[in-house]
């Protein structure tokens, strides 16, 4: 087991592809996506009602390592700041193979 | 299936203007449009304001102030059934008023909205690519163009790919589109009875000016027709989505179902038939 | 960075919209929400076979301070008491923007 | 409130139906599942973008106690090893009802 | 799609039920349909008790004491193609015939269990909401009165919309069905030989019953034929929801398979014609 | 829908089966197609090699060496307009086709590959299971056995079923296929003006190949046609499945928007017209 940060980050559909290269700037090659997620916030509802990804939230979870963490950290925090949305850190730890 | 749609349509009218080539009387109803797709926004904004917020009133100006692709081919199959020609070049006119209206919208809510929070989201760059770059005008343009250049040929290869099923795909298209409404409707709680009477009233409003434009310049009860349903009909994907991005204080429970749950089935259920009888009564 | 309590609620999907009105009651307007969740439980399978939102569940992740979540704890756990589904509660921290 | 493991495991769609397996083996019956998830991990991209669940990933959420855990524990090392995927624990309380 | 497949269903009933009228024919009828609604889920009950749990006794009998309306429709279709009338009426047996079977299903649930934990998550409330309001009652129902009301004017204004696509619709329904159907089979591995000879046998059983009873009655082929399928059909949606929500330690492992992958296939494949072969032979 | 299109193509092989019997023609055309389904990944790995990893080079000659079911339905649905006959026998060739390519492609690679981490993920007994316990040739081998059996009867039997909705059915498919094809297309960025010029390249050289062997062998056009689109046609979905089972190193971003988005789309528009006139030229 090895311990590393649980970091969830959940946006509009349409932005989702800029936490992606977020992501692949800084090297963290591992995520998970789910797509068609709702929800609401300060930007009100997103309901999937419209018929455009642009009413659908995605939903990211990385694993990663503190280090790791700390260099997505400002611009992710940059990009949200701008798009909306929310990242949530806690502690987990892997169970390696 | 709108994908098909969209095609077909855009390869027929595509053939159609390389048949009657590009007249002064094209000129003249694409000018018409383009002066309405501006126009449109700005009154019904005016309209809005007194009665929502500055961003509501934006958001759902743009939405009526642009066109509903669907209801367009509708009114076009409906006016197939009867034999009634209409111009190529009115595919033309719906890809050019699909984007203006998003403009306007947003640039009335900058000059209205009271907190200085211009830019940041809403920048400029961000909405003219929103407009712009919409994956259907593309498309509408793209297979005008290739309808245009392939003339004849491009018609009859492509003729049972468009004709024979096209009308099928139609009607399937509009079930779908149908239930999609109606599952839209209990959505409307929120709406309000002034929304509700709009939804229903300005797109009568639009006809009505529309059918008025049409018989001044004499145009075709074909052509007409289409122009007034691309004035009546509202909007129920590409601009909500671009305003959903950039206007997300604008509330998409106002905007979508009204024009999706109310407008669109009212254009394509009673609007069509209407507008075609009052129009051929004129003429 | 600011500390706060990650809940994470999974119910059938036709429950889902009183763990959410739950939500409004309280005050919290911010939460994620997924549908279309299968899952295993007390009620046995939620294996979404059958043709309708009563075999599948909704997932639902509200990220709220402690004082917020001592708020919702009673009702949502006569909620699920009654409806059936699970709370998860832990700690995480929000990435402010 | 009763504390417990909350394990998270994500893997491709064709090898959910083993971890499943190896909850039920060890009787822990209570599970989410989250199907048409997407991500990148060692194996690539999982973009969804093959028209088959090869292409997909399965998100799977299970709240159990610790010895719980202890026993799933290697079974999960075994698969998730041979299938690819990657297993997250933290800690989390339960809301008992 | 199943959506505009019952409305249209609903207002041929209507519009066919302003002719004919409602005669003691059709009072004797809708009698009958209700009646057997309360009794094919009691008897199916106790055979079931037998060999399964209370909790899976009742939702299966519930689900066999319903109907499956794709079926039905797929019966009226059969029977407009060979030109054999049927009467309007028959659609609203069918809406009839939806629900009680849920609270008789439930009812005796709660008198058997031996664990005392009555009310609680299946309340009678929360079960008669659930057992009403059922979408599709609502929507055949309400089309049944629109038709009903609307008579000549509404069979006429709605006919393209009704007739000419109904067939393709339906097609393509079935075929998804199919599908779905084809993916429950292997759910079918827990269900055993017992409630896999159940779901073929009960539905001839009811069948006879139901051509049995029409016989003697002299109700009209195409009646009598709608009718048996009702008796014969079972619930794969609307009945296995409710039984989910009210009664959750009944395996929905067993009841949603049993009448998705074998009764309805049964039904559409070797039931119909053989029903109906039956019936005109006895007339 | 593509379920439906496998069945009804397996009964009608079947039953035309039933009609000619198995010739020596019969088992020449099957020999060859299988003999090709071993060639046809050999060769094209050698030349992938050169370009790309082992691991893409095998994923890539593994899809290209089976075949697309669609483009293959889509030729049976080309002759039949244009009432050219075609061999039942031509279905089973399609069924024997889809796996062999997969085994090769794989083997290939573990010959290939530098690190000799053989076995672990992809264990040969996995990837023939994969190979072989494939659904959709399952479900080909089953109906064309079923109208093979069933002969006349079963052809009768199924006729409403299989002919009348065909042609629709295949529409509708083909439309959905184009517009998930349109939406691969952007995945080609990565794959380079090599992999792009051989996703058109090949499937020309493998239809010349079989073009050259059906008129050495005096092959009928009707069955010419189908070997030559088995060849030309590239799996979009079972290899590529098994694939990324097998090979996860392998870049699916490269196997499945080539086959899916270039191939097939060539496939049907060009080259099934195509391939059919230089065969009638021949003959
Ligand atoms: N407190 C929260 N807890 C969970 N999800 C949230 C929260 N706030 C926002 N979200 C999610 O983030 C999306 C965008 O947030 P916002 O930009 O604030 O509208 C919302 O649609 C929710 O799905
Ligand atoms: N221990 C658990 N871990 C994760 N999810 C659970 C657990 N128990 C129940 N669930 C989820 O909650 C849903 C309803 O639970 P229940 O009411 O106990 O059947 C199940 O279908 C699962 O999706
Ligand atoms: N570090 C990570 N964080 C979150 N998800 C991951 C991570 N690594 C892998 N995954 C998920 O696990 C799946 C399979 O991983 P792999 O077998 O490494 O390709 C990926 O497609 C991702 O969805
Ligand atoms: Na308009
Ligand atoms: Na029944
Ligand atoms: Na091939």
């Amino acid at each position: 087991m090895k311990n590393l940060k649980r970091v969830e980050i959940v946006t509009g559909t349409l932005e989702a592809p800029k936490v992606v290269a977020i992501l692949e700037e800084n090297k963290v090659s591992g995520y998970t996506m789910i797509k068609n997620v709702l929800g609401s916030g300060e930007k009100g509802f997103q309901d999937g009602e419209g018929l455009h990804n642009a009413f659908q939230n995605t939903y990211i979870i990385v694993a990663c390592s503190t280090d790791e963490f700390d260099q997505l950290k400002e611009p992710l925090r940059k990009l949200l700041a701008k798009a909306g949305g929310v990242c949530l850190v806690s502690d987990a730890q892997w169970l390696l193979h | 299936l709108s994908l098909y749609l969209l095609l077909s349509i855009g390869l027929k009218g595509g053939v159609e203007l390389a048949h009657s080539g590009i007249t002064s009387n094209v000129l003249i109803t694409l000018g018409v449009t383009v002066l309405m797709a501006f126009l449109v926004p700005v009154y019904t904004f005016y309209i809005l304001k007194k009665k929502t917020s500055v961003f509501d009133a934006g958001a759902i100006a743009a939405t009526y102030g642009s066109i509903s692709a669907v209801t367009f081919i509708t009114a076009a199959a409906f006016l197939r059934d009867l034999d009634v020609t209409y111009g190529g070049h009115m595919v033309a006119a719906m890809a050019l008023m699909e984007s203006p209206a998003i403009i306007v919208g947003v640039l009335l809510i900058n000059i209205y909205r009271t907190d200085n929070k211009n830019g940041s989201s809403n920048s400029y760059k961000s909405i003219l690519k929103e407009a712009l770059t919409n994956g259907s005008v593309v498309l509408i343009l793209g297979s005008l163009v290739i309808g245009l250049l392939g003339g004849e040929k491009a018609g009859v290869a492509l003729a049972p790919f468009t004709d024979h099923i096209f009308k099928g795909m139609l009607t399937l298209f509009l079930l779908d589109m149908g239930i999609l409404a109606g599952k839209r409707i209990r959505s409307l709680r929120l709406a309000g009875p002034f929304l509700i009477g709009f939804s229903i009233i300005i797109p009568i409003v639009n006809a009505i000016l529309g059918i008025v434009i049409c018989w001044l310049l004499g145009i075709s009860v074909g052509d007409s027709l289409l122009l007034v349903v691309l004035l009546a009909s509202a909007s129920y994907i590409a601009v909500p989505a671009a305003i959903r991005l950039t206007v997300p204080e604008a509330n998409p429970g106002l905007y979508v179902p009204m024009s999706l749950a109310i407008t669109f089935p009212f254009n394509i259920i009673i609007g069509i038939p209407v507008y075609f009888h009052v129009i051929q009564w004129l003429n």
